[in-house]
């Protein structure tokens, strides 16, 4: 099973690139490559993605993830009082506490990731088209109110990002009631 | 026990705790919201995984993986939007100086 | 198709209304927003009459229509309407006002998809629907405090949904569906069950304000404006609860989850309570008593499945904490935040100092109000199910919480000169607490048309 | 047939909305509707006992369905236990609303409030489900809080506040008894749960433990009676007397009704301890009466010690074997229940007169006040010999039949008839120092009772020689029910 | 006729508080009336015929009135020694402001105590034996804005009802064995119950009678006006201890009897010499009754109560008659200590005969009354089988009481007449009527004695002889001889009352008020500790403070404190800081995972 093997490489090899980069994230001082470093690291999910034949999904999460890291990378010099890292300030605090919770929240995934009996493994993939296919199934038949709850929280997230952002009129005219 | 599965669930749990412990240790509104990106990046390998491995037949898993794409997305905007009020109103998003209520 | 858009009508109904809210709104016309929505509350509330007593469900079993969620929204569109006018009263005239109309409404429909979801990504946008609205409703007046307030609930919001997004796709690989009613097959595999579970509790935990994830909620009130924080306190709460009896109401019970539910209940009724009693502002009061008060509903999650009581216990006490809490926030609108504006304030003003009485003590439980006959049921439901040592740690909670609301009475009773005010209430808020103290008083005399 | 018992019930708290919505009365008006509710009320108390009652359950009963869903309902009914609490309840509050025509202070509110406590008093007592009378139960709490909270003395929040913890947390235990009962018989029908006892061994027990928390703390029995001593000298008059009066049978009554009645294998089982409880309580209620030098502060320390002989009697009833003797005893148990209320009614009432007129209830303030009032003079030693015993005055014939009763099953616990000696010690102290003795000049332009004082005090006095003279009427009645108790 | 006795006075009372007006006419119309009812009714028993009234009162115990030859003699003597006292009251309370409540309260103590003679279940003997001493108390207590007189009518009521509870326990007793409350039944008890029930009785009967040493009271109780004194003293409160034991003697076994003697004897010995020993006239009859009601529980005791109740009946007359006389004696002097009173009867020789010729019957002179009644008496001692301890006592007695007569005569003719003083018709016909029966009530001791069928054991001529030689000694040694030398060193203790121990105060009262005094202390305690819990839930944020600036240090609140910390610090944990909440969220979520993986454990 070559292909079995040259799958297990990728996966390792991507899903390791992806851990490295959220490392990094955390790890630098400067906001810019922080984005930088969760942009890598959300392709490298993407490339997973790939490499586990849902060919759909990854290619969405590398775009998605584009521009969505740009947007971010654009906050980060708008928010950060040194966006370039350059006073090399922390960041961070309570820093032990969070590396003690992480190494806890590990464990934890791990021993759930490791110790049950998942079952047989699944044999026969879909083919890319087909899964797109079954996908269109899917969300037209038993998901659509769940679809079509998920474009209500968008919509609910557009007015309340609208809402919250825009800056209010300064008539300040305000009824007490 | 089916090794590939193994390992992306490994990864998983990886980007789950380096998420964690970004949310944990950030001081910054923004780098807080990464830490979130990557627990949720962690779920969608997790789900793309049980997918490939357990359940290919079982679409809703992808529609999962696509519902909490949207999660990402929607959070980010309103996360932004939130970070822009808060911004213009002390000029900054730093946690530290959030504690004026308490108690 | 169609039968399931039946079935979704009371939905249906809430999802144009807020479209048109929306509508409304572009048009900057804040009080045909409201009256719209209104309107469409109320219509919503009584076209789910014609589908209550249905126990079904629709798209291949993602969404219930069963006791739970039809009275969810029999409790949630009344109490939203309610929550309108509390707004109303507090935000007219305010920049946007419109848009928290129709935020409001769309997060009671995320709030609808909880109480009925039948499948985990249901669970999942309703936990983030919900969430997100209301992050955006607590940094309204996009002051410090309202921005601080936003920001921290945002922040805890985002995690606790992340994890439970990550938690629950354990579920997922355990049993191939993301349906609960596959959560049978989890029979026996305890380590991918718990993960579920305590991303679950982690998730809708935090949307209750449940012991330990509830340090949000204290600040969120206090941030947000009062009517958003009475809002948040109640609809969205209630929403997690049901949300709770929908997934556990499948869990085996071998996964042990009724102790460790009964555990937090008795750590957030205490907690709760316990801070309460040192609270001076009067919002952050209430709000740590809502946390006591979440405590007191997994009195019925606990006796899921074993008590034929426990579902109406839910239900029942869901209504009634709906009518005495938006109760108890309309007259914190009206008298002051802090416990020094209520001294005095039953002398001042005594018809609503007598409200607020009737809602502190349903609040405790005192019969014959509505909030006894809730506790009632809860704590029926626990004994019959065996956790009586969680009812005796839930009686205790209620003399300190005795000790908390009283504090209220006391001072609202004590003697201090000051004018009489006469500012005259607005007619929203009149509504309001009219609404709520007539449902608090009466439906402990008419708890038979009830659920049973 | 008219629902009469529904009827009385509800027209106090129908005449207080009244009230409450038409509002900015003349407080003659206030008082006028309050006098007239009461008083119509007692009037249908009257014509619930021409309705009569039956042996070996409930007449009358009234019953709607109120939550279906849990098997509860509305219930009413009388039976020979609960029939005389309500006309002693009908008739003081008929004579409360009299002694309060003259109040001002918020008079409307005060009036609600009493008319608010009748319901409660008069729903708790004749409920026969189990979640209407704690209803009932509680609202009597809250209304009790209000008024000592609202009218009382110096101290009076702390009293309302340690009168409603106490009693709230008392009565916490009442409903998971209840509870217990309800999930073992499906039904909060107490006639049900009397039939046939739902619980059995250990859960009985329980049960039973949780309602004699809840009825010491209403009797009050020691070592839990110490909020009644603190709410009564702070409560205002009509309060302690309705406190003493009416509210305190919700603990004896319940005591009969719930504790023996529903669990009637447990109690016998803790009998013995009830009844010691009962001794010491009587005996502790005796001493600490006699320890008082506040005249209101005794009078609520000889309740303690009224009370305990109830609670002998309820033990004594369930200790014995002998029908005949139980009815002696239960008997005697529920003719002290009204002897208390009307004798300890007028001695507050009594104790309040004083009060209104000299601002001080201290013994050694006074002295030979005879010679000037002789009418209230008169009035609290007639009341205090009743209070002791005195034959041919209310409390004899319910001693005696309690003591006859104790005596036969159970001879040890006959040592708390001590208590009828210190009692008369200690009134008959009472008497010496406020009204007999040389005239105390500071009070010598004290006035005698009104009309309206006369008008509320002389059926109370009326009453008490009638019940001690001919307590037939009244004892038959209750006899028929205690007579047919089967265990 | 029952009724007639019993309704007659009660409705004169009622009428009489009810009018406000003309007391005395009503009082002794009353009294005439319920005279006439006991004449006929007496008359109606002996001629066999008794009868029976049942009212309705407690379940299956009604209240029952009987008329018997015992009940019938009661009553009548009972009638007619109150109204000749009700005769002679209308004379002393002429002046009196308070005459309605005075003779209201007369006829009800009248109503009382033919309740009592007549009653035939314990629960109306009981009743009535109560209401005697609520009665006495409201009489002892009649001028109640004197000084000292309500501690009288306060102690007379306590001693009494302190006893009573003998009665209530042996009634008690006694209605549990014989199941029925009525007394003719319950006579029949024998065994254990009976003696127990014997000795209860006879505590119940020392208490009312006066017996040592609950004799203190009766002495204290001439706070009274005479009247009251009179009636008390002959026919009612102090009598219906010796009718109590007289009516059950039936019952009563022999070890029972036995103690019953001892107490009378003792009684009447120590009583004797503290009447010797008094230095006030009323004070010293008051004396004299316990000893005399001694003699009668001797004669129970020796088997005889048939002489009981004849002795009973002759000191009736006599005693109230001496009271009538002392009561005139204090009309004229204002006052009745021994050194006022000296020479008043010169000052009125026809009411000084009169109380020397009652004097002379007490100590039993022949023919008076006394001396048949006394003679019964120790006739009964000589037959009883404790002679041995009896017939001493019985003729120290007698000896004591011709000493006491003896010196109250001499003081009262003794000194001068000083004053001459207005006429007393009333007075004086209240007391001659008296006078006459004490002198000739000894001619109807034989039909009473056919009528209750009781044959007197004709002891010889040594009984007689034994008390009259008794009497005569003792009157002449207290004619002669003060009481000083006569008593020689226990005097001073006699006029002390014999008062051991501190007395009752000390042995009863103190101790009652010092458990009193504890329970007030534990009570304080248990306030505090509710009220602990009570601030507790009050605990607004400026409560710590308070409790540390009033520096109260007490255990209790201690707990309030800790209780009020954990919600501080319950409210430090909301620190503000979100990423300090979280991490504390993440601990409890990782307690849930561990209560969750423990599930196998548990379930």
């Amino acid at each position: 099973m070559t292909g079995s093997v040259a799958e297990l490489f990728f996966l390792a090899f991507f899903g390791l690139a992806a851990i490295w980069f959220g490392i990094v994230v955390f790890r630098t001082h400067s906001m810019v490559r922080s984005a930088l470093a969760l942009l890598f690291s959300q392709t490298a999910i993407g490339a997973m993605f790939l490499v586990m034949q849902a060919e759909f999904l990854g290619v969405l999460q590398i775009m998605m993830m584009a521009t969505e890291m740009s947007v971010m990378a654009l906050f980060m010099v708008m928010f950060m009082m040194d966006p370039g890292g350059m006073g090399a300030m922390d960041m961070s605090h309570q820093k032990r506490l969070s590396l003690r919770a992480g190494g806890v929240g590990l464990l934890a995934a791990l021993a759930v990731s490791w110790l049950p009996d998942w079952g047989p493994a699944a044999i026969n993939i879909p083919s890319a088209a087909r899964q797109t296919e079954l996908l269109g199934i899917e969300l037209l038949g038993r998901s659509m109110f769940i679809f079509e709850s998920a474009g209500l929280t968008i919509l609910t997230s557009m007015i309340a990002a609208t809402m919250v952002a825009i800056a209010p009129r300064k008539s300040g005219v305000t009824h007490d009631c | 026990m089916i090794v590939e599965l193994s390992v992306a669930l490994s990864i998983g749990a990886g980007l789950f705790a380096v998420g964690l412990y970004g949310a944990l240790s950030q001081t910054n509104l923004v780098m807080i919201m990464m830490g979130i990106e990557l627990i949720l990046a962690a779920a969608l390998v997790n789900l793309v995984a049980f997918w490939r491995y357990l359940h290919p037949d079982a679409m809703s898993g992808q529609m999962f993986v696509l519902i909490v794409m949207t999660v990402m997305a929607v959070e980010m905007a309103v996360g932004f939007a939130i970070a822009i009020a808060r911004f213009r109103s002390r000029g900054s998003v730093e946690m530290e100086e959030a504690r004026e209520l308490k108690g | 198709m169609g039968r399931d858009l039946f079935f979704l009508i009371p939905e249906l109904t809430l999802a144009v209304t807020a479209m048109v809210m929306l509508v409304a709104e572009m048009l900057r016309l804040p009080r045909l927003v409201l009256t719209l929505g209104l309107v469409g509350l109320t219509t919503a509330t009584l076209l789910t009459l014609s589908v209550l007593d249905a126990n079904t469900t629709v798209f291949g079993g993602t969404y219930r229509i069963d006791m739970l969620s039809g009275w969810a929204k029999l409790i949630l569109l009344p109490g939203t309407a309610l929550a309108l006018l509390l707004a109303r009263a507090e935000l007219a005239g305010q920049d946007r006002e419109g848009s928290v109309y129709s935020l409001l409404c769309l997060i009671t429909l995320g709030a609808l998809m909880l109480a009925g979801s039948g499948d985990m990504m249901l669970l999942v946008l309703g936990v983030v629907l919900t969430g997100l609205g209301s992050f955006a409703l607590v940094t309204f007046p996009r002051d410090d405090a309202a921005t601080e307030a936003g920001m921290k609930y945002l922040v805890f919001g985002s995690v606790a949904g992340a994890v439970m997004i990550y938690g629950l796709s354990f579920w997922f690989g355990g049993t191939g569906s993301t349906l609960y009613s596959e959560l049978g097959q989890l029979e026996g595999r305890p380590l991918i069950a718990a993960a579920g579970l305590v991303a679950v509790i982690v998730g809708l935990g935090y949307k209750a304000a449940l012991v330990p994830f509830h340090f949000w909620a204290p600040d969120a009130y206090d941030g947000a404006p009062v009517s958003i924080a009475a809002y948040l306190s109640v609809i969205t709460k209630i929403a997690a609860i049901f949300a709770f009896a929908q997934v556990l109401r499948d869990l085996p019970v071998s996964t042990g989850w009724p102790l460790a539910i009964a555990l937090v209940a008795a750590a957030t009724m205490t907690l709760g309570y316990v801070t309460a009693l040192v609270q001076t502002n009067v919002v952050r009061l209430l709000a740590f008593s809502s946390i006591a008060q979440a405590g007191y509903f997994l009195l019925g999650i606990v006796a899921l499945g074993v008590s034929p009581l426990a579902l109406p216990a839910i239900i029942v006490f869901g209504a009634a904490y709906v009518a005495m809490n938006l109760g108890a926030f309309a007259v914190v609108m009206i008298a002051g935040r802090s416990l020094d504006d209520f001294a005095g304030f039953g002398r001042r003003r005594p018809v609503i100092g007598l409200a607020m009485v009737v809602f502190l003590l349903s609040l405790t439980g005192i019969p014959p109000l509505f909030g006894f006959v809730g506790k009632l049921y809860l704590f029926g439901a626990a004994i019959d199910a065996g956790f009586l040592w969680l009812v005796v740690i839930a009686i205790l909670n209620s003399v300190l919480a005795l000790g908390v609301y009283l504090r209220i009475i006391v001072a609202m009773y004590s003697r201090v000169e000051g004018q009489a005010n006469t500012a005259p209430i607005s007619r929203p808020l009149a509504v309001a607490i009219a609404i709520t103290v007539i449902v608090t008083l009466a439906m402990g005399g008419f708890a038979g048309i009830l659920p049973s | 047939m008219l629902p009469l018992l529904s009827i009385a019930t509800f027209l106090p708290i129908a005449g207080g909305l009244v009230l409450m919505l038409r509002r900015g009365q003349s407080t003659q008006a206030i008082h006028a509707v309050s006098i007239g509710v009461t008083g119509v009320t007692f009037l249908l108390s009257l014509a619930i006992w021409a309705g009569g009652i039956v042996p070996g359950g409930f007449a009358q009963v009234e019953e709607l369905a109120w939550i279906p869903a849990i098997g509860a309902s509305y219930r009413l009914g009388v039976d020979g236990l609960n029939l005389p609490l309500v006309l002693l309840t009908t008739v003081l509050f008929f004579l409360s609303a009299i002694y309060s025509a003259r109040l001002k202070d918020r008079a409307a509110t005060f009036v609600v409030l009493m008319l608010m406590l009748e319901t409660a008093s008069l729903g708790a007592f004749m409920a026969l489900d189990a979640l209407l009378f704690y209803v009932f139960f509680e609202v009597s709490l809250v209304g009790m809080y209000f008024m000592i909270a609202g009218w009382g003395h110096e101290d009076r929040q702390r009293a309302a506040l340690m009168f409603f913890l106490y009693t709230l947390l008392g009565s916490l235990p009442l409903l998971l008894a209840i509870l217990g009962l309800y999930l073992s018989s499906g039904t909060f029908d107490m006639r049900v749960w009397i039939d046939t006892p739902p619980l059995t061994g250990i859960a009985a027990m329980l049960a039973l433990i949780a309602m004699l928390f809840t009825f010491a703390i209403k009797i009050p029995s020691f070592p839990v009676h110490t909020w009644l001593p603190a709410a009564h000298v702070q409560a205002p008059t009509v309060g302690s007397v309705i406190l003493a009066g009416v509210m305190l049978k919700f603990g004896t009554y319940g005591l009969v009704r719930f504790a023996l009645q529903m669990t009637p294998e447990a109690f016998t089982k803790a009998g013995l301890v009830i009844l010691a409880f009962g001794v010491f309580s009587a005996l502790y209620g005796a001493f600490a009466a006699l320890a008082q030098s506040d005249l209101k502060k005794m009078v609520a320390y000889t309740s303690v010690n009224h009370m305990g002989y109830i609670v002998m009697a309820v033990a004594v009833a369930a200790l014995t074997v002998d029908p005949k003797m139980r009815a002696v005893a239960l008997d005697g148990a529920t003719l002290q229940m009204v002897s208390h209320g009307l004798v300890t009614g007028a001695l507050f009432f009594l104790v309040g007169m004083l009060y209104d007129r000299t601002h001080s209830r201290e013994m050694g303030d006074f002295g030979g006040l005879l010679g000037g009032a002789p009418w209230l003079g008169w009035a609290f030693i007639l009341s205090a010999f009743a209070s002791l015993g005195l034959p041919g005055l209310a409390h004899f014939p319910a001693e005696f039949q309690i003591f006859l009763a104790t005596l036969q099953v159970q001879p040890w616990a006959i040592i708390a008839i001590l208590a009828i000696v210190v009692t008369a010690g200690l009134y008959l102290r009472a008497i010496a120092r406020v009204f007999l003795g040389e005239a105390n000049e500071k009070w010598s332009a004290m006035p005698d009772l009104g009309r309206r004082e006369k008008w509320v005090i002389v059926p109370l006095l009326v009453l008490t020689i009638l019940i001690g003279i001919a307590p037939a009427t009244l004892i038959d009645m209750i006899h028929t029910t205690m007579a047919s108790l089967s265990f | 006729m029952l009724v007639l006795i019993l309704l007659a006075p009660l409705l004169a009372a009622l009428v009489i508080f009810a009018l406000r007006r003309a007391p005395e006419v009503l009082a002794l119309f009353a009294a005439a009336l319920g005279l006439l009812g006991a004449a006929g009714q007496m008359f109606a028993v002996s001629s066999g015929v008794w009868s029976t009234a049942v009212l309705p009162f407690l379940p299956d115990m009604p209240i029952r009135l009987v008329a018997t030859p015992l009940t019938a003699i009661l009553s009548l003597v009972v009638a007619t020694v109150a109204t000749f006292v009700l005769l002679y009251a209308v004379g002393y309370m002429r002046h009196d402001p308070q005459r309605v409540r005075f003779f209201g309260t007369m006829l009800l103590f009248v109503t009382a105590m033919q309740g009592l003679v007549l009653s035939g279940d314990w629960i109306t003997l009981l009743a009535a034996w109560e209401l005697i001493g609520f009665a006495s108390y409201l009489l002892i207590g009649f001028w109640h804005d004197r000084p000292g007189v309500a501690a009288a009518a306060t102690r007379a009521f306590l001693y009494t009802r302190s006893a009573d509870l003998g009665l209530y326990i042996g009634a008690f007793l006694l209605i549990g064995v014989a199941g029925t409350s009525e007394i003719s039944t319950t006579l029949a008890t024998t065994g254990t119950p009976a003696l127990i029930a014997g000795l209860l009785l006879l505590v119940a009967a020392m208490g009312k009678s006066a017996q040592v040493p609950m004799q203190d009271w009766l002495q204290r109780a001439m706070a009274g006006p005479t009247p009251v004194s009179a009636l008390l003293h002959s026919a009612t409160l102090v009598a219906a201890g010796a009718i109590l034991l007289i009516r059950t003697a039936p019952m009563l076994p022999a070890g029972a009897l036995v103690v019953i003697g001892i107490v009378g004897g003792v009684t009447a010995v120590i009583t004797g010499l503290i009447a010797l020993a008094e230095k006030d006239l009323k004070r010293l009859l008051a004396a004299s009754t316990s000893s005399q009601y001694g003699l009668m529980l001797v004669a129970i005791g020796a088997g005889a109560p048939i002489a009981a109740l004849l002795h009973l009946i002759s000191h009736a007359a006599i005693k109230s008659s001496l009271f009538i006389g002392a009561g005139v004696f204090q009309h004229d002097r204002d006052g009745t200590g021994m050194e006022s009173l000296a020479g008043a009867g010169r000052a009125r020789p026809g009411i000084f005969a009169g109380f020397a010729l009652s004097a002379l019957a007490l100590a039993g002179i022949p023919p008076l009354a006394g001396f048949f009644s006394k003679d019964a008496v120790i006739a009964a001692t000589l037959a009883s089988p404790a002679a041995l301890w009896l017939v001493p006592l019985a003729l120290a007695a007698t000896v004591l009481t011709g000493a006491y007569m003896g010196r109250a005569l001499r003081i009262l003719w003794a000194g001068a007449a000083a004053d001459k003083t207005e006429p007393a018709p009333l007075m004086a016909a209240g007391l001659g009527a008296l006078v006459v029966l004490a002198a000739v009530l000894a001619l109807s001791f034989g039909p009473l004695e056919r009528l209750l069928g009781v044959d007197m054991a004709e002891g010889g001529l040594l009984a007689p002889v034994l008390g009259l030689s008794a009497a005569i000694s003792g009157l002449v040694l207290g004619w002669l001889i003060t009481p000083a030398r006569l008593l020689g060193p226990i005097f001073g203790f006699a006029q002390r009352g014999f008062v051991m121990f501190g007395g009752m105060d000390a042995l009863v009262a103190r101790p009652a008020l010092a458990i009193a005094a504890a329970c007030e202390r534990l009570e304080r305690w248990l306030y505090d500790l509710v009220l602990g819990f009570g601030r507790l839930n009050l605990s607004l944020g400026w409560l710590a403070q308070k409790i540390d600036t009033k520096g109260i240090d007490r255990p209790i609140f201690g707990l309030v404190r800790r209780t009020i910390n954990t919600g501080t610090r319950a409210r430090k944990l909301q620190s503000g800081f979100i990423h300090r909440e979280m991490a504390l969220a993440v601990i409890g979520m990782a307690v849930i995972v561990a209560v969750l993986l423990a599930a196998p454990l548990y379930s």
